[in-house]
């Protein structure tokens, strides 16, 4: 595979990493400026999300932190081109995919302390657009014909949605990978698989995961089509997500790679000290953040001035969210080690929660940690 | 209520088709399962009853069957998910282990995943590798699931309507050789035979021996041999593996004060071992003698004629009914 | 997916349903009147002993048969245009494909008698041609990445030779096809990949299987190509796999699509009464012997005489073949539960069979019998 | 022998390296234990050392590696595969329960499948979920593995040496809990610790207490507690789960007629069925109290803080230990 999308002839763009861009493209978009403010918005927002994680995790408040910086536009824009009546199924790195989506900077920060997630919504028809996703997967690729399966049910049930799905280049790999876009093929669902190929799983490059040319040539063999997008350019992505969305929802399925660049370390855990040839340089000088105030500049919908005032505030509601997060995780107690394991619980249930229950009040709660 | 003489595999088919006509939101997915019927014929009918969009016939992954049972089960469907045999539901548990087992609470709630996946299970057909398997007690450690194993036409339809009702994700499996080996009185129209609990199929005083699928039948052969020499056996049929029923196996042991466990799956690692951890902590003060089982050896599933050495049959139950009691 | 080889541009024949053929093509194959002659042997004692098990299944001396008629081009050709140093791993189905590599039929017989196999080589050095196969899965495509493995590991040791395995249109479902061609990409190791396509996978018809146009067409993902032949062209098939074999010895993997049908059920347990639209007439008349026969006699290489004697004798070892399996069978006695679980055995091993003899002992072995 | 101090985790990575040094036919390959060294780095090293011929990072997924794992040992080639948790294991359990553990019996010992499957298990890293998983008993009770799950340094070095000069398939199920949590004498050069026999921390007169893997810290923590109560317990770390020393863990018993087993791993269908049944079987008439479990409770696993209430602490296993000597 080769490293920029400028080497594969076929790789869609809207955007230059200068901020070049291709004006006609963008009046097709058909965006309004609220809307190219508001991708900006949550590009930013991720960004400094991932500041106030990174900075927790290592003043030891938080457990683990996946690295975001430079991938915002990969799945902000495709965020971006749903409905909110559709589905989005990211995984954990996606902060920007559902901050766009409106998901409380707090709650994606709770996942994190507490490794299980809550809705506020009693039922699906309730549901915020954030809400419409399902809990957060950690095998990974398994959320692939999961999602079939979702966008099966709600098109049995005659619902006219999308779902939308990401895999890594990595999680690519996997059998569910097969499964959920063979599945998708054959079943005619209403399923956008959007391929993240941020060219690293931790350690491996993508040359060693796979020899195929591109993501989007898998596509063919599951009887659709398939897109390969430059995954910095925020405009880029939506347009192309906004396509797939509308053959999705005619029933064709589609593979929607989007070529970007983990600049970070893979996670909190990661010493990030195997890399061979990187050239993280040229990847910042591709930054879509940076391209993309380069066209909000030009356009005159935003300024220097604006792009401070937003990262600030940005800073700031990361910091409170963490502080709330932080605060509300301080309350977990033994007794959730049994909540929810069953939503019609058997017996042993309440009697093994009563046996602990009684431990802790015994030893108290001191003697359990270590 | 009126009852009608069917097979076990009858049976399976009869609730089946009863929940889909009652309930819209239940599906049937898998290998096989539509236009065939089945590879046992489990689910004769039922296609022909609901159509092509309610039973579907699955491209060949087992990992993409139960993937897609989650999915199905979040967006608010009631799946019936068939895994050909219980050999081949290893591709898929991955998926159920990561995820079925524990979207509930991961979720606190909101995405119950309510999912029946079948499988027949156990050995005893002459059928190729894989097809034998009973790995029954992974899916009872593995916390999350419930699992039912009936005996009985009877209690398949009951127990299979109570799985597709339930909220939780159910490994519902079959005992493929008696599928049928005989009938029984099954009442029309839907009833649900309570996840777990155990049914006692014979009052004995003298030992309990705890058994389910396919093996209660020598099981019950057994008890009424040995009752030809005097010896009391009480049978007790587990059906549902996960919640187990403590109450009814330790009443029995406190009242017989001696067991025989019988099971097909190998020994080592199975549940004959969780009974007896059970029996020991809740009852150790009742108990006259070890605790025997009579189990699958420790092999790798022998085919064909060599099945008949490795399935418990009556004469080693029997043997080891006599020795507890003669202890 | 369509139906017929000649719905296909890009799908690869010499010999047509009618007998005619490109014989500029048959010159370029370079293969002996005695190769020629060999084929049409293999493909007719492969459908001879399809009809002993059928019937001994049938008698209730089998208990489990799969069914093979129809569909012999599609894998003896490949198995001749293997080196005797390749290995090949076909599955049960592939009755010719043994028998073209030598494999004795009682061999392939006492598989279904026993479900085990032995070999009697003492090492891979000393094996012939036939013994170089692992052990036939059950579990469909589990063989895709285990060849991918095996072939790893000759590689490393030096070995120049290729491993053909093969996979069934249901079979290329699972999550091992992916797995397997993926890892063959990234390792770049000597495989063919053979996809049997015949239509059915038990009662799943092709189009249910997969939205794809072609199997071949996956190839492109894992970075390699892929060809698509008439399955029933026995010329056709060696030629597309002497070629993918010259390929993968140079490192290139290769998948190669044999398009052919099931005519028969899917096995001895199958009522197969549930297949709409069959055409199994139309598939007849592409039979693969029946065409090849007719370019036999057309090249004078055999005619109408020893097509009769060659098939009497076929029919003959096929039934001595059997008998003799049989017999070996009968032999079987229950120590053999424990014969080989492991390489080095543990204890218990030794325990339980002692305890499984002394029970036989006092019991007999009738009161095992069901 | 001179020796150096190690922790677990380097004393695997030394059994590899030197291995790999000794047998040309031993590759080891898993997501990410080349260049980085393994998300633990109980590989480091490795990779400088012999180069990306035999040190391979594969593609991401776990079917492939136990796959490739399975057909390198048909080859000749002895294969070290690494799963990166043992939780992401359930993606390779077809291949391994359908072929890794049956091709020697399949193929009547043409193929051995000589393959060392290494996993870190058990809980207590504070990772997120898939992280902490304890489910050896799956592989305990599939027939045709041996399963390995080492406590120290040292025999972490000697039992993986063994594992892979080994012809049969092992599963080896590293404490990740305690890679780091201490450093001991571990001998220079190779050494086997046999596979298939149990160790004895702490020999006692009072109870035995069976454990493994990361739980011996607090069991042995805990033993100590009581003794200064004037309780003798002894500690069995079983080191091998898979054949099981029952001839250590009955001798024990028989001494002792008590026990309590520990395991992390959720109650039911865990490992301390087995032994129990084990014990009821082979020293019933020696056992003077009820045997105690102390285990993992049956819920899907409690992440980061939650945790420290879901393991096996000393408090527990003393409040145990003083239960049954009290009886
Ligand atoms: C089934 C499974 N195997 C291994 C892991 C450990 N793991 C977590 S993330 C990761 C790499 C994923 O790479 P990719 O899919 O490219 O996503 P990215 O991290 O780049 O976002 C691995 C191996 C896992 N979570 N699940
Ligand atoms: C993992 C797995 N699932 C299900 C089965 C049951 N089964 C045996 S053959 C078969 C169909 C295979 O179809 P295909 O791969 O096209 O091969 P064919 O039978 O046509 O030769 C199925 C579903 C199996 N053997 N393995
Ligand atoms: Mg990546
Ligand atoms: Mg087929």
């Amino acid at each position: 595979m080769a490293r920029f999308p400028e080497e594969y002839d076929d790789c869609e763009r809207i955007l230059a990493p200068d901020g070049s861009y291709d004006a006609e493209a963008v009046a097709a978009l058909d965006l309004t400026d609220e809307e190219l403010r508001g991708m900006y918005g949550s590009m930013i927002q991720a960004r400094a999300l991932e500041e106030r994680g990174l900075t927790l995790q290592r003043q030891g408040e938080f457990h683990f932190w996946m690295e975001c910086r430079g991938l915002e536009a990969s799945h902000v824009g495709p965020a971006a081109a749903l409905s909110d009546r559709d589905w989005m199924n990211t995984e954990w790195r996606q902060y920007g995919a559902q901050i766009q989506r409106g998901r409380p900077l707090e709650d994606i920060l709770l996942f994190w302390l507490r490794g299980y997630e809550e809705w506020a919504a009693d039922s699906i028809a309730e549901m915020e657009p954030y809400e419409r996703r399902m809990p957060h997967i950690v095998a990974v690729g398994t959320q692939l014909p999961q999602t079939a399966g979702l966008m099966w049910g709600r098109k049995l049930q005659g619902k006219d949605e999308v779902g939308l799905v990401s895999v890594g280049d990595g999680g690519a790999s996997k059998g569910d990978f097969h499964a959920g876009l063979n599945f998708a093929g054959a079943l005619e669902l209403p399923v956008v698989f959007l391929l993240l190929n941020n060219q690293w799983a931790i350690s491996t490059p993508v040359e060693r995961q796979t020899a195929a040319d591109t993501y989007a040539d898998r596509a063919a063999g599951y009887g659709f089509e398939g897109t390969l997008v430059d995954g910095n350019d925020v405009l880029a992505t939506y347009r192309a997500t906004k396509r797939a969305v509308e053959a999705a929802r005619a029933g064709e399925p589609h593979l929607l790679e989007v070529l970007t660049y983990r600049r970070g370390a893979h996670s909190s855990s990661d010493a990030d000290d195997y890399r061979e040839n990187v050239d993280i340089e040229a990847w910042r000088e591709r930054d879509p953040i940076d391209r993309y105030e380069t066209f909000l500049e030009d356009r005159g919908l935003l300024g220097p001035d604006d792009f401070e005032s937003i990262r600030e505030a940005a800073e700031e509601r990361a910091r409170e969210a963490a502080e709330s997060a932080l605060e509300i995780a301080e309350t977990q107690s033994p007794e959730e080690v049994f909540d929810e394991v069953f939503a019609n619980p058997p017996d042993y249930v309440d009697d093994q929660r009563e046996e602990l229950l009684d431990l802790v009040d015994r030893h108290g709660e001191a003697a359990f940690r270590w | 209520m009126a009852a009608e003489k069917l097979t076990l595999v009858e049976a399976v088919a009869e609730a089946i088709h009863d929940e889909m006509a009652e309930d819209e939101s239940v599906v049937l997915l898998g290998e096989d399962v539509g236009r065939s019927g089945g590879v046992f014929r489990a689910t004769e009918g039922v296609y022909d009853a609901f159509g092509p969009e309610r039973v579907i016939d699955t491209p060949l992954s087992e990992t993409g069957i139960a993937g897609a049972a989650i999915g199905l089960a979040a967006s608010g469907m009631r799946p019936i998910a068939e895994i050909q045999f219980m050999g081949f539901t290893y591709a898929a548990l991955e998926q159920l282990f990561t995820r079925a087992a524990r979207m509930n609470a991961r979720s606190r709630g909101q995405f119950p995943c309510r999912m029946v996946l079948r499988a027949p299970f156990g050995g005893g057909v002459r059928a190729p590798d894989l097809h034998g398997e009973s790995m029954e007690a992974i899916f009872v450690h593995h916390p999350g699931f419930k699992v039912v194993a009936p005996s009985t036409p009877h209690d398949a339809k009951g127990l299979l309507t109570a799985a597709i009702r339930d909220p939780d994700p159910v490994m519902f499996f079959e005992p493929k050789k008696i599928y049928r080996s005989f009938r029984e009185d099954v009442p029309e129209g839907t009833y649900e035979t309570p996840i777990g609990e155990a049914a006692v199929r014979r009052e004995g005083s003298d030992v309990s021996v705890f058994t389910w699928g396919a093996s209660t039948r020598p099981t019950q052969e057994a008890a009424e041999a040995v009752a030809g020499e005097g010896i009391d056996p009480e049978v007790v049929d587990l059906r549902t593996l996960s919640p187990m029923d403590t109450g009814t196996i330790v009443e029995s042991f406190k009242k017989t004060g001696r067991a025989v466990v019988v099971h097909e799956a190998p020994r080592t690692g199975g549940l004959a071992g969780e009974i007896t951890a059970l029996l020991q902590e809740e009852a150790l003060y009742y108990q006259e003698a070890p605790i025997e089982r009579v189990t699958g050896w420790d092999a790798v599933y022998p085919l064909y004629e060599l099945e008949d050495f490795q399935l418990p049959n009556a004469a080693r139950i029997e043997e080891a009914i006599r020795s507890v009691v003669e202890v």
